[in-house]
């Protein structure tokens, strides 16, 4: 997966669960949860998005990984190459 | 006035015009053209400029390219789409490619005019429209006159171009009536046109298909759809200007073509639609072609072979309008 | 064996030809080479030089091109030259002899294996080494590569790379000519492969039928790519082919520059003065294989040698100084000069810039049309 | 009108889903309601027919104010599960169909669209089974089903054309619809739409599941989106000024009317406040250790440990669950846990998620996915608004370590959870690093005092270090 797939992936599951929220306004490092107001609700169902599109088993002790823009994209590249 | 007559003015026009335009091809001579569309010009202009050529299609087609190099404005005429095949390493591998395997030193100002398309009981070697084949090879512009207007004025257009010219010119239009104005002046061979004005569904179609087109959108009238039919005019390049503003306003698309649906021009037309304009849809694009058979003989088989006003409304019809 | 003359349907115009198929097979090359009936010329420029100022020409073109093409093999090898690359090693005096006939107003329409005439028509060396490695500062910018070389300044008109494929643009070169009252030839080089296709007898028939001033020049290397003459061909004799257009032919020894010379001296002012199209077969051979990647299979190397002793390169010298028209010093002087050209034509070449990708849609259509009017989008 | 929360004042019935002579059900929704915070569904906790709507659509009355009438039902064969068609409960069948044994029925027109509590709600369900057979109601070849089935389908994403009756007549029945959403609930999860349906539906923001489609395959095209925008537009921005509410709007509504329940909330109740740190190591393992195991779409997160010890804590310690009004305290015997969910744009809403108490985590996990989701797409019910029995706050997880929160009228308590920290935690004199959460009540002093507040959080702390038990 591209840097530039796992964005619009990114995108497209934080649309479903905060169709609101503007992504654009996130910087890289910037804590998803807290820029987005998500709650851990809204986390989960964060996870189970990218889960539904990549087809990735995303373990719960790789939530750290989830935490920043930056750090999802990384995480969905690297998973998908691996 | 006939669509027939039209081309044969617009090619009188440009034989007077410019002294470097003559016409080339089987039986365009002494025969009258084929399709009687250069009857009387051999008279007129001499065996010079109106050059009767052997069954050779593609040494005068080649001819043509050479003869556009060497400074001439030639119209080369092959008698159907079918036979072009012959002259198919010309069109392609020279006309298309010189200009740019020279690094822009040879242009090729060629004009190939040929008929097209079915409807005239010739059967399966004269009647098929392949000009979608011809669109798929970049260098080259195709044109296809629907009406009258652009029977007599794509011609000049075309001999203006710099760059090699297909006309198709579908058979069963020859013998098409109408009004003319006097003033021949040369049409715009770039863009498409919308022959009818509509709101619920964009019809799609170009050259022998438009009047198909045209009838199945007055049929569709009476049924309360709206459609609005856009005559492509020109194949390569394709005005996708026009084709996607008018999809935006009717979300619905349907394309009639006389050729073949498998790797067609429908199929391109379908697909840049499709890509494009995939938001403004509001059903898939539907498309009305020819059956994949080779064309045959017999009237009632070649009517049931052959995109109808009556398939291009239920296609219409089935996308719910 | 000396000229005779043949009996064809244009009896007024003597026709010589080489004899029958057995000397067109490749284990018998030529011997005695056939000359065209007519006597041999000096140059059109006489008053400026002698006929051995000529010959000396003659050969410093072979050189050049020789020299070049060998060069070619190394540059193949360091890969800064691509895709298919075809030599005329061996075909140097069929370049040099024809073309060197012809005029500058002339046209020429080649084949994929025409480096040779390239350079012989006065295409610098270096726009052909850069467009070889695919540079910018190349014929086509490096579109065309060693297949498709253009110069409108010269009317070369290709590298054409379908076999047969550049007969119906040489007629309608020539049509043009004729319709616009220009005394011009159109030199229409191909090998003997064409001639097994249809347009090779539709053109030939259609510029005898239009009596279009075509000089068509057929390479007979004895093979179609791997493919012997004797194996593709019912008749072999390639100038009766021509014959039967009532085009006037000759078959000529292409290892010998100044017999090619002197028939296409002769069939070029022919043609030019409105003889209508006249045919060269110009027996010839190549010594490399068809391209790079060919392990020339298909013939065996004593073949090739029995051909490399009639390589016209060291027959001219020969001829040269055994007239006392070329001294060692000369010889090597002009060998030094061949090699300075090369050598700078291959810095040239590889000095020479990549063309910006972004140019990669230009002159798929023109950007101006013939007159400087703008073109249609 | 429902009251759908202590706060509401009035509301505006955007649009009925039922009309005069429909039969209804309890857990229905007939209509839908526009308030300050959200639109609401209106749920009926009645069996009946529909006898008078007494609200117009687009009228905005306060709350208390009767919505419409009920009669008694029209049933077939009383205890049969046979779902009448709307020609059957036409009004013209309605005399014939009280049944006179009851109290319940014997009064035949009630004003019971009215909201109550589940309890009371369930009260009701006696005379349900009293309701006994009726005129024989002649079987019919029309499959015409009630607006609320309809609607029940419609919330199903059954598609009625491809359904077959198992109802005299072929009629289509509830238990139809409800068979047929069982296997596709996750198969219809994806709605069929055009391209320019859906960009449509995007522009005017209209959620495509809730379409209609009427295209090829039952897919939703641009005609099914402009009707519903019409519909739309005809429920939440009518002609009508007085339900106008633009978001702004509402944002601004919604923030007053926080305001003004905290106002008073903070002026009648005299709040205590009690914190206690907690020790969730325990926990956490055991949450990581059980979603291990799980796939995605079924971990747990450590809020429903935390509602769940909460609802337990309340059952042990009964004054901190139900509703003081009228200076007496009833407390409740359910546990409505009120989810305080923050909204992106602004303000803060806490609807229920009821019998917490009763829940096993897995289901309780599932029903606060969909709370929150529907809290974020304002479908509510009526129910959810108006009775949780004790709300916690703790979905805010991030950033503060410690939430001092304000009751929410009429309820009496109110259960904080902070930010988990790691922290220095001794324990059995033993120092060590452990996650903790600190967890603050606000009490009602009418109804408890300190030491029983102090029961409580102790009871929820010692609830999360068995988290196998919960």
């Amino acid at each position: 997966m591209t840097d530039i797939v796992a964005l619009d992936v990114i995108r497209r599951t934080i649309h479903e669960i905060a169709p609101e929220a503007d992504l654009d306004e996130v910087g890289p490092d910037d804590t998803l949860r807290e820029s987005l107001d998500l709650d851990s609700i809204d986390f989960l169902n964060f996870v189970v998005g990218l889960h539904e599109k990549t087809g990735m088993d995303i373990p719960e002790r790789d939530y750290s990984h989830l935490f920043t823009l930056a750090g999802c994209v990384s995480y969905l590249s690297s998973a998908a190459q691996a | 006035m006939t669509y027939r007559e039209a081309m044969r003015a617009a090619i009188r026009e440009a034989l007077n015009r410019d002294e470097r335009v003559f016409l080339m091809g089987e039986d365009v001579g002494r025969y009258g053209g084929c399709y009687a569309v250069s009857l009387g010009l051999l008279e007129e202009f001499g065996p010079e400029r109106i050059r009767d050529t052997p069954m050779s299609e593609s040494a005068f087609v080649g001819a043509g390219i050479g003869a556009a190099l060497g400074g001439m404005r030639p119209i080369v005429e092959i008698m159907t789409v079918n036979f072009s095949f012959l002259a198919l390493d010309q069109i392609v591998n020279n006309a298309a490619t010189l200009l740019y395997m020279s690094g822009g030193q040879f242009s090729v100002p060629l004009v190939i005019r040929m008929t097209t398309g079915a409807g005239r009981q010739l059967a399966a070697q004269h009647s098929h429209s392949l000009e979608g084949w011809y669109t798929h090879i970049p260098g080259l512009r195709i044109l296809a006159p629907a009406t009258l207007e652009d029977a007599r004025g794509m011609l000049w257009p075309a001999l203006c171009d710099p760059d090699p010219v297909l006309i198709f010119e579908n058979g069963i239009l020859y013998n098409m009536e109408g009004e003319l104005s006097d003033n021949p002046s040369g049409v715009d061979i770039t863009s498409a046109a919308i022959r009818r004005a509509g709101e619920d569904v964009t019809v799609i179609a170009y050259g022998g298909s438009v009047r198909a087109a045209l009838a199945a959108a007055d049929t569709l009238a009476g049924d309360g759809i709206s459609a609005e039919v856009i005559d492509l005019r020109s194949l390569r390049p394709l005005d996708d200007e026009a084709i996607f503003a008018s999809v935006g306003r009717t979300h619905r698309a349907v394309v009639v073509d006389e050729g073949w649906r498998s790797g067609s021009l429908s199929a391109e037309v379908s697909a840049r639609i499709t890509e494009h304009a995939f938001y403004d849809l509001d059903a898939p694009v539907a498309r009305v072609c020819s059956a994949e058979v080779p064309m045959p003989y017999a009237k009632h088989l070649e009517d049931a072979a052959l995109p109808q006003a009556a398939d291009v409304a239920a296609a219409v019809h089935v996308l719910g309008s | 064996m000396t000229p005779r003359a043949r009996k064809t349907a244009v009896p007024d115009r003597p026709i010589a030809q080489p004899g029958r198929a057995a000397d067109a097979s490749p284990d018998a090359p030529a011997t005695s080479p056939v000359r065209p009936p007519v006597t041999r010329k000096a140059p059109k420029d006489g008053s400026a030089g002698t006929a051995k100022d000529h010959e000396r020409h003659l050969l410093h073109q072979m050189l050049r091109i020789r020299h070049f093409e060998e060069r070619c093999v190394e540059l193949y090898s360091a890969s800064a030259i691509r895709g298919f690359l075809h030599l005329g090693i061996g075909e140097e005096a069929c370049a040099v002899g024809l073309v060197e006939a012809l005029s500058p107003e002339d046209a020429v329409v080649s084949t994929y294996r025409e480096h040779g005439h390239a350079l012989a028509r006065g295409i610098s060396m270096r726009s052909v080494m850069a467009e070889l490695e695919g540079k910018l500062e190349g014929t086509c910018r490096g579109r065309g590569g060693s297949m498709h070389i253009f110069d409108a300044a010269t009317r070369f008109f290709g590298g054409n790379a379908i076999v047969g494929g550049g007969l119906p643009l040489a007629v309608g070169l020539a049509l043009a000519d004729q319709l616009q009252d220009r005394r011009r030839v159109t030199a229409c080089i191909f090998g003997d492969g064409a001639v097994a296709e249809g347009e090779f007898h539709e053109s030939m028939n259609l510029a005898a039928l239009w009596h279009l001033p075509v000089l068509f020049c057929c390479e007979n290397n004895l093979y179609a790519m791997g493919t012997a003459l004797a194996r593709a061909q019912s008749e072999t004799d390639l100038s009766l082919k021509a014959s039967s257009y009532r085009v006037p032919a000759w078959a000529v020894d292409g290892m010998d520059v100044l017999a090619v010379d002197a028939a296409a001296r002769h069939a070029a002012s022919a043609v030019r003065d409105g003889g209508g199209p006249h045919f060269l077969e110009l027996r010839t051979y190549r010594y490399r294989a068809h391209s790079m990647y060919d392990p020339d299979l298909y013939r065996d190397k004593a073949e090739i040698e029995r051909w490399r002793a009639r390589d016209p390169i060291p027959a001219l010298t020969e001829a040269l100084s055994a007239a006392g028209a070329l001294g060692e010093e000369e010889r090597e002087r002009m060998e030094e000069e061949v090699a300075a050209e090369i050598e700078d034509a291959v810095a040239f070449a590889e000095a020479g810039t990549l063309e910006d990708v972004a140019e990669l849609g230009r002159f798929v259509t023109s950007e101006r049309g013939p007159e400087g009017t703008p073109c249609l989008p | 009108m429902p009251s759908l929360g202590a706060d509401m004042e009035s509301g505006t019935v955007v649009k009925w889903l039922v009309q005069p002579g429909d039969e209804v059900h309890r857990g229905d929704i007939v209509a839908e309601v526009e308030t300050e915070k959200s639109n609401i569904e209106v749920e009926i906790f009645e069996n009946g027919v529909i006898g008078e709507l007494l609200v117009p659509e687009g009228e905005r009355v306060p709350v208390g104010t009767p919505l419409a009438r009920v009669l008694a039902a029209a049933r077939p064969v009383a205890g049969h599960p046979r779902e009448p068609s709307a020609a059957i409960a036409a009004p013209a069948v309605v005399p014939t169909g009280p049944a006179p044994l009851t109290p319940a029925v014997s009064e035949p027109v009630r004003p019971s669209v009215e909201t109550r509590s589940r309890e009371s709600a369930r009260a009701h369900r006696a005379p349900d089974k009293a309701r006994r057979r009726s005129a024989v109601v002649p079987p019919t070849p029309e499959r015409v089903l009630s607006p609320v089935l309809r609607n029940l389908a419609g919330r199903l994403g059954v598609d009625l054309g491809g359904l077959r009756g198992s109802g005299p007549g072929d009629v289509i029945t509830r238990e139809d619809i409800e068979r047929a959403a069982r296997p596709s609930i996750r198969a219809t999860g994806r709605t069929r739409s055009s391209p320019f349906a859906r960009r449509q539906a995007a522009e005017l923001g209209i959620d495509l599941g809730t379409v209609r489609g009427t295209g090829p395959c039952g897919a939703v095209v641009e005609e099914d989106v402009r009707r519903a925008a019409r519909k739309g537009a005809a429920g939440p921005a009518p002609p009508s000024p007085t339900a106008a509410v633009s978001a702004v709007d509402r944002q601004a509504a919604l923030r007053r009317s926080i305001g003004n329940l905290m106002a008073r909330s903070k002026r009648e109740i005299p709040h205590y406040y009690l914190s206690t740190t907690i020790d969730l190591s325990s926990a956490t393992q055991w949450l990581a250790h059980v979603n291990l195991e799980r796939p995605l779409e079924s971990r747990l997160v450590l809020s429903v440990l935390l509602l769940k010890a909460t609802a337990l804590a309340a059952k042990q310690v009964p004054e901190m669950n139900g509703f003081y009004s009228d200076d007496i305290f009833r407390p409740s015997d359910a546990v409505h846990v009120g989810v305080a969910i923050s909204l992106r744009s602004g303000g803060v809403i806490a609807p229920a998620v009821h019998d917490v108490d009763r829940l096993g985590l897995d289901e309780l996990m599932r029903k606060l996915k969909d709370l929150v989701g529907r809290t974020r797409r304002g479908t509510l019910r009526s129910s959810e608004m108006s009775d949780p029995t004790i709300t916690v706050s703790n979905l805010g997880d991030l950033g503060v370590e410690a939430v001092y929160g304000v009751i929410y009228p009429p309820q009496v308590a109110l259960v904080g959870f902070g930010r988990v920290v790691e922290s220095p935690y001794a324990k059995d004199g033993l120092l060590g690093v452990r996650p903790v959460v600190t967890a603050t009540l606000s009490a009602d002093h009418r109804v408890s005092d300190g030491h029983r507040g102090g029961r409580f959080l102790t009871e929820i702390g010692r609830l999360l270090r068995e988290p196998e038990k919960l």
